[in-house]
């Protein structure tokens, strides 16, 4: 059985249908990469599995429960943690209070989960910063606060939205690291990227959506080649790619 | 008004000088209540005075505070208590901004600034807080304005009331309006009540209804309407008063609400015999002579009120009108009144020990006082049983001052002519 | 302990010593100083740490004292215990208007108008209930006894305001170290990331508004039996709320000491400026003085002078390792 | 131009821009490319005012405009066409378009101008009875680029006008983009379109952490084997 | 006609009427909520200060308050845009419970300088048309509150018409829509938010005059015509403008 189940998932606002019908599924243990254009309806899918949008029909299955109609704290606790494309750090408390929001939820005891904070700041490298506050970090290190908070709650299933726009080509190598890392603990995880070195590097497989609709399932490097992804997302061109 | 900015802005200079000569040390001494040495030495006596000067009632309250401070300069300039040694008064303010709380804390600070008696405040509901610290720090308290019967029935030892009761405003009302009845020959058949739903106005109209209906007399409350303080539109409730078809009206109001509810009755063209407050702030107030002009003409009110023949008032009233501009009115004579008596309690006690100041208090006997009652004298609860109302009419004159007359009792009357049934409003 | 807890215990030490040497009016300034630094806190638990600005808190402060005063009247209920039944009814009445705000995702000032629309509704309805005075208000008999909770003197209420406001804060401590108070930091700080961290928004919202509410009603009990009078439009009406999150706010939201700092310093200032300037042709001075500086306060120490003063104090303050 | 000097833009103590230098030419295409959050669009801001330069001169056409109100930058001649569009969503298309004429000589040319950018974007013609709100993306996206038109610019900063467009519409976007340019206005881009967006300009920057890191001519920057990799993904 | 219905469409009637006035007042908060996101809790004390500017006028050159309203309208308007200038505009970015408290303070602080102005006296003075009224068969009408109906509708019309047509109105809308738009296309958004705020206070100075006839002026009852413009405002819809006309006038007849 899949981990995630996706099953003709639709969403419109006013007359704009940002889903449209979808279905995919992720297995457990995987790293499946969502990608399309701006405006394909990548954040709409996040936020109708996260429960942050009701879908208006279709269905999201969590190990076999419907995750549709719970509110966001309840998905997150059953294991399925989301990060925000436009991060949202707790901008006046300190890092470790940040990502100790996130391990209170498994660990009732604040000493021990404090402790937990600190370990996963430190491997997410932000040890520098514990007492900062995260209002003060630049971007990059507030992206990986975002995803040190939502590896707190001990997730199963990742969703990680775009977590490595913005960061330069080092900085990326080094997330990836990190990710495959969380990933052979045991995570499963699902990112929308449009950093196609991420894609590539990480995905085992990949979507492709536009206007809501799938257009191309399989491989990364055989999605690359696909036709239609070339004309709706990488561009003719393909060599030139908006791989940004 | 004029006159009065003048005033005004004389007194914020001397005001000013003052304050900021006693800035700095003493602030901080007085406020933080480093004991006061003052206290030892009895050649000033000081009283504390508390008065909303801020907030909804501050027309009442800096009328009342000046009536408190002009009784002082009287007894100061005739030589102050001579009992003890020509010893002077000094009027310690304090501003209770219409809030129990306030007025609670602010007697508070009167006392631990000197004050050995306490007098004020208008507001029952102020006057029910001070009532109960007056109570637990032994400090007399004479309340010059506050009808509600209640702070009386407590028990307390430390509190007297000069003003009447609103058990007594009521059944001066009754007697009143049953005397206007009777040498008129006429008798109102269909009556409508209104009154401001606050403390006083569901008091007074519940009091008056109840009495009303026990008289016998031949009249019928047909419609009862009650409206917070402080509303800003009465063209409903008048629609609804004229739709009762009332021969009179008993209005319980204040000033505010009695402009709107007068000029809507002219509007609305309500076809009275006459209006006649059973106790009704605002009716005789000079603002509202002077704004209302005629249509003002002719409504009575039953008023615990000054008696102009008096040499006190007549006294009392040139420095008031010099002070302010204005008359004493009720507030400002029984704020008057309420220092004169205490002033005579010291006078006796030759002493500003509670106990003697108590004694002397209760032993009270004064009628050398500004308004209509007999002789002020203290029962065991602490009421004045010598308090008495007039009843007046706003009759038409040149001179603004001279219109509102008092037309019962017969001893006090300025006018044997009471006008009823009144010519309608528009009529005149 | 480090200087600074050091520091708190004197502190504590010179209040509880202070009846011994000052006047009872200037104990009652100290009252009135513990009493609005009780109540901002207590309204601080909801709008300083979780973030919902609410503007009728004089809403709970009205349920606290009318209840306690008419189970004490008609039940004759020491007013030790009607203080809690006035809390646990305040928390209800809470609860139902959390439950409008939060359910229906009410935020900012539509949050601020429902909490001003349930006290104005509340101050009519109870204008009108004949048995708490209607119009009238109530007035307390005074019968000093402990257990009627009226005593003669200030000293007993001064030990009880202080004891209060110590209680408060002492509580919002806990709240702040604990499981809840972190939450209801990350609702006030993002509402959505919270969520999305597993934080059950709802329920959390409603625990603060439901223990602000009730410490706001203990509050009420207080006032009663120290001003022995009652009265809806001073208890439920919107200066008191205002009056209320002046000091939170002049002294710093969200922080443990800023509802007291601010206490301390605009209380007395207010009793200062009346005092002298409320004298006779400057009626209204001292207001026009006391609006003037809380505005300066706001444009010019926005976080609250909690941040000044905690940058004084940082020499008694450990530093913090990076990994404790 | 445009010339951009040593300019340092902090948001509170962290420093978006360090030292950014750059200048566009009359007539000239130029673009600026980097990964998100490397401070393109702190430059643009810095340039129109909305943000301030701690240190270091922005002049135009050898007037200093450093730090100058939002509104003399304009007055002056360059428009800015945000991230995001920014466009009134309650008022109608036309009156969007007059909103860009706000000052005088604008105000006079603005009817003639109306019809030129109706001429660029025939879509907004059809539509401009309709509110702002409830235009397509691309259609507002025209919108703004209209917008900024109607201020007569001399000089006109795009901030990703690619951004979220079907591609068809991405193409026609950078057409429109030369077009204007041939017609006299400078324009200086922001895209992260970088292959088309380095085909259509004259010269370009590449901003990596808030400094330079490159700059050159387009057919020379899109040969350079770190943009090649880095931003082409080659 | 029966009794009951000639009560009826007279209570109707005056509760129009009166209700076009509270439509005026909320107008102004309205606007300044709509371009701002603030709430003038002073708006009730702005409107004090209207009507004891224009009794004074009244008294000292016996001008009218009718024909008075357009200085009065100046001069709230003057009002209004000190107080944007050194408080309102600095406190835009704070968080709303920080923004509640300033404007409380600008209330008490005009509340208690039209005390000590003014004293504390209600103050009511006999207007040309004070006591007018017409009579259709068994209904009256009150002229003072015709007139004041009919006013408040044509500036409420008026404002409507510079909001939408007067180049300044359209930046108004612009800047309200969106500010950072607003600032690109360089428009002074300072000057805008002045200008929203003296128009919104020049509205409820004219409300105030309006309501001179109608009702005595004391220093305190500011409070309570906040109170007013706040429920008809939220019943016509934060920032709607025709939204609060039609929000007072349900006011007026439900009271």
């Amino acid at each position: 059985m899949a981990l995630l189940e996706i099953n003709k998932l639709t969403k419109a606002f006013g007359g704009l249908t940002a889903v449209d019908g979808l279905s995919f599924e992720i297995a457990g243990g995987e790293i499946l990469g969502l990608i399309g254009p701006n405006g394909a309806g990548k954040t709409t899918v996040f936020n109708c599995i996260s429960g942050f949008l009701p879908p208006d029909s279709g269905d999201v299955t969590f190990e076999g429960r419907s995750m549709v109609q719970r509110q966001p704290f309840s998905i997150c606790k059953r294991g399925l943690a989301r990060t925000f494309q436009i991060v949202k750090p707790f901008p006046a408390i300190s890092v470790l209070d940040n990502v100790m929001v996130g391990a209170l939820l498994r660990e009732p005891s604040v000493s021990i989960a404090q402790a937990e904070a600190l370990n996963i700041i430190d491997f997410m490298g932000l040890k520098k910063m514990t007492r900062q506050e995260a209002r003060g970090l630049p971007l990059p290190l507030r992206k990986r606060l975002e995803l040190a908070r939502a590896l707190a709650t001990k997730p199963k299933l990742l969703l990680l939205d775009e977590v490595m726009a913005g960061l330069n080509p080092t900085e990326v190598d080094e997330l990836i690291g990190l990710i495959r890392e969380i990933n052979d603990q045991g995570v499963s995880i699902f990112m929308i990227e449009h950093v196609m070195r991420g894609v590539m590097a990480l995905s085992q497989r990949v979507i492709v959506i536009n206007y809501g609709q799938k257009i191309a399932e399989g491989l990364p490097c055989d999605v690359v080649l696909d036709n239609a992804v070339i004309e709706a997302y990488l561009g003719k061109e393909f060599i030139s790619a908006q791989c940004t | 008004m004029e006159k009065k900015t003048v005033t005004r802005a004389g007194m914020n200079r001397r005001t000013f000088l003052k304050v900021s000569g006693a800035a700095g040390l003493g602030v901080a001494s007085a406020t933080f209540g480093v004991p006061s040495l003052l206290r030892a030495a009895p050649k000033t006596i000081k009283i504390g005075s508390i008065q909303p000067v801020t907030g909804p009632l501050a027309v009442i309250g800096q009328g009342s505070r000046l009536g408190n401070q002009l009784a002082i300069d009287y007894i100061n300039a005739n030589g102050g208590i001579n009992s003890m040694g020509g010893a002077k008064l000094e009027l310690v303010l304090g501003d209770s901004e219409s809030k129990p709380e306030v007025g609670r804390q602010e007697a508070d600070r009167l006392i631990n600034e000197g004050a050995v008696v306490l007098v004020g405040p208008f507001q029952s509901g102020v006057a029910m807080a001070i009532a109960t610290l007056a109570e637990q720090r032994q400090v007399p308290f004479v309340m010059d304005v506050a009808a509600l019967d209640a702070i009386t029935q407590k028990g307390y030892e430390h509190v007297f009331r000069v003003f009447i009761t609103a058990g007594g405003l009521v059944a001066g009302a009754l007697k009143y309006y049953k005397t206007v009845t009777e040498a008129a020959g006429v008798h109102p058949k269909r009556a409508v009540v209104t009154n401001t739903a606050d403390p006083f106005g569901k008091g007074m109209s519940g009091g008056f209804l109840k009495m009303l209906k026990g008289s016998g007399l031949p009249v019928e409350v047909v419609e009862r309407i009650q409206y917070p303080l402080g509303i800003q539109d009465l063209s409903a409730e008048v629609a609804r008063i004229k739709a009762a078809k009332p021969d009179i009206i008993f209005p319980i109001s204040r000033i505010g609400d009695s402009v709107i509810l007068l000029r809507e009755l002219y509007k609305q063209r309500v076809d009275l015999m006459g209006i006649f407050g059973p106790g009704s702030p605002g009716w005789y107030e000079p603002e509202f002579v002077k704004d209302m002009d005629k249509l003002a003409f002719y409504s009575m009110t039953n008023v615990p009120w000054i008696n102009p023949e008096s040499p006190s008032y007549q006294r009392g009233n040139a420095a008031f009108l010099k002070a302010s501009g204005k008359n004493l009115d009720t507030n400002s004579a029984y704020a008057y009144t309420g220092a004169l008596v205490i002033a005579d309690a010291l006078e006796r006690a030759g002493s500003t020990k509670t106990k003697d100041i108590l004694k002397s208090l209760r032993e009270t006997n004064y009628a050398d006082h500004p308004v209509v009652g007999g002789a002020i004298k203290f029962n065991d609860k602490g009421d004045n049983t010598g308090a008495l109302t007039a009843l007046v009419q706003i009759q038409p004159d040149p001179d603004l001052l001279k219109r509102v007359r008092i037309v019962l009792p017969k001893d006090f009357a300025q006018s044997e002519n009471i006008i009823f049934p009144a010519p309608q409003l528009w009529e005149r | 302990m480090n200087r600074l807890h050091l520091l708190l215990v004197l502190i504590l030490a010179v209040l509880s010593g202070l009846p011994l040497v000052l006047s009872k009016y200037t104990l009652g300034i100290f009252i009135m100083i513990f009493y609005y630094a009780y109540l901002g806190q207590s309204w601080n638990v909801l709008t300083g740490y979780t973030g919902h600005i609410s503007l009728g808190h004089a809403l709970y402060i009205g349920i606290g004292a009318y209840t306690s005063v008419f189970l004490a009247q008609h039940y004759g209920l020491s007013p030790w215990v009607g203080m809690f039944a006035g809390g646990i009814l305040a928390s209800l009445v809470a609860l139902i208007l959390g439950f409008l705000g939060f359910r229906f995702g009410l935020r900012g000032v539509y949050f601020v108008i429902l909490t001003i629309a349930f006290a104005e509704i509340t101050r009519l309805v109870v204008s009108h209930i004949e048995v708490l005075g209607s119009f009238s208000g109530i007035f307390l008999d005074f019968d000093p006894s402990f257990r009627n909770f009226q005593f003669r003197g200030n000293i007993p209420y001064y030990y009880i305001a202080l004891t209060m406001m110590v209680l408060s804060l002492a509580a919002v401590r806990l709240i702040e170290i604990s499981k809840l108070g972190r939450f209801m930091v990350a609702i006030r700080e993002d509402e959505d990331a919270a969520q999305a961290l597993g934080v059950n928004t709802f329920k959390y919202n409603m625990i603060a508004i439901a223990i602000s509410a009730f410490m706001t009603a203990l509050g009420g009990c207080f006032y009663a039996n120290y001003i022995f009078y009652l009265h809806p439009d001073s208890l439920f009406g919107m200066g008191l709320s205002i009056e209320l999150i002046l000091r939170p706010i002049v002294g710093g939201m969200g922080t443990l000491f800023g509802p007291i700092l601010g206490s301390f310093i605009l209380t007395p200032l207010s009793e200062v400026s009346r005092a002298y300037f409320s004298k006779g042709g400057l009626e209204g001075m001292h207001l026009i003085l006391y609006g003037i500086i809380t505005i300066l306060v706001v444009l010019f120490m926005p976080k609250g002078i909690i941040v000044y003063v905690r940058q004084w104090l940082k020499p008694l303050i450990p530093e913090r390792k990076g990994d404790d | 131009m445009l010339n951009v000097r040593d300019i340092n833009v902090f948001y509170g103590d962290m420093q978006a821009l360090r030292g950014i230098s750059l200048e566009v030419k009359k007539g000239e295409v130029v673009s600026v490319i980097g990964s998100n959050g490397a401070g393109k669009s702190t430059l643009l801001r810095a340039i129109s005012g909305i943000l301030r330069a701690r240190n270091g001169t922005i002049s135009f056409n050898d007037r200093n405009i450093t730090n100058a109100h939002s509104a003399g930058i304009v007055a002056a001649g360059i428009s800015h066409v945000p991230e995001g569009r920014q466009v009134f969503p309650n008022m109608t298309v036309k009156e969007n378009l007059e909103m860009g004429a706000q000052f005088p000589h604008m105000k006079k040319a603005a009817t003639a101008t109306i019809e030129e950018v109706y001429s660029f974007f025939p879509r907004l013609k059809e539509r401009l009875g309709q509110n702002a709100g409830t235009l397509s993306g691309g259609e507002q996206q025209m919108l703004a680029m209209g917008r900024g038109l109607m201020s007569l610019p001399q000089l006109m900063m795009l901030d990703e006008p690619s951004l979220g467009l079907a591609p068809l519409l991405v193409s026609t976007i950078f057409e429109i983009i030369e077009k204007i340019n041939q017609l006299g206005t400078s324009i200086l881009l922001i895209e992260q379109n970088v292959f088309q967006s380095l085909k259509i300009s004259h010269r370009g920057y590449v901003l990596e952490n808030g400094t330079i890191a490159l700059s050159g001519t387009g057919e020379a920057l899109l040969e350079n084997p770190h943009i090649r990799k880095t931003y082409l993904g080659l | 006609m029966g009794m009951d219905s000639t009560l009826a469409v007279q209570l109707l009637i005056q509760g129009v009427l009166l209700g076009g006035v509270y439509g005026l007042i909320a107008i102004g908060l309205s606007l300044i909520f709509g371009v701002m996101g603030i709430i003038n809790f002073a708006h009730g004390q702005m409107m004090v200060m209207g009507m004891y500017i224009s009794y004074w006028i009244f008294v000292l050159l016996g001008i009218d308050p009718y024909i008075s309203l357009v200085a009065v309208a100046a001069a709230i308007f003057i009002l209004g845009w000190l107080i944007q200038y050194t408080v309102v505009n600095r406190i835009l970015d704070y968080p709303e419970a920080m923004q509640v408290l300033p404007l409380v303070s600008i209330g008490l602080i005009l509340e208690n300088a039209a005390l000590m102005l003014w004293g504390p006296d209600h103050r009511s003075p006999q207007t040309a048309l004070g006591l007018d009224s017409m009579w259709v068969g068994p209904i009256m009408v009150d002229t003072s509150r015709l007139i004041a109906f009919v006013l408040a509708i044509i500036i409420t019309f008026l404002i409507f018409i510079f909001l939408k047509k007067s180049n300044l109105g359209k930046c108004i809308r612009a800047a309200s829509d969106n500010r950072t738009g607003a600032v690109l296309v360089g428009i002074d958004v300072d000057r805008i938010y002045n200008m929203s705020f003296a128009i919104g206070a020049a509205t409820t100075g004219a409300a105030g005059c309006l309501l001179v006839p109608l009702l005595p002026i004391s220093p305190h009852i500011g409070h309570d015509f906040t109170l007013t413009a706040f429920i008809v405002v939220i019943l016509g819809g934060m920032g709607n403008l025709l939204g609060a006309l039609v929000g007072g006038v349900i006011l007026g007849v439900a009271e």
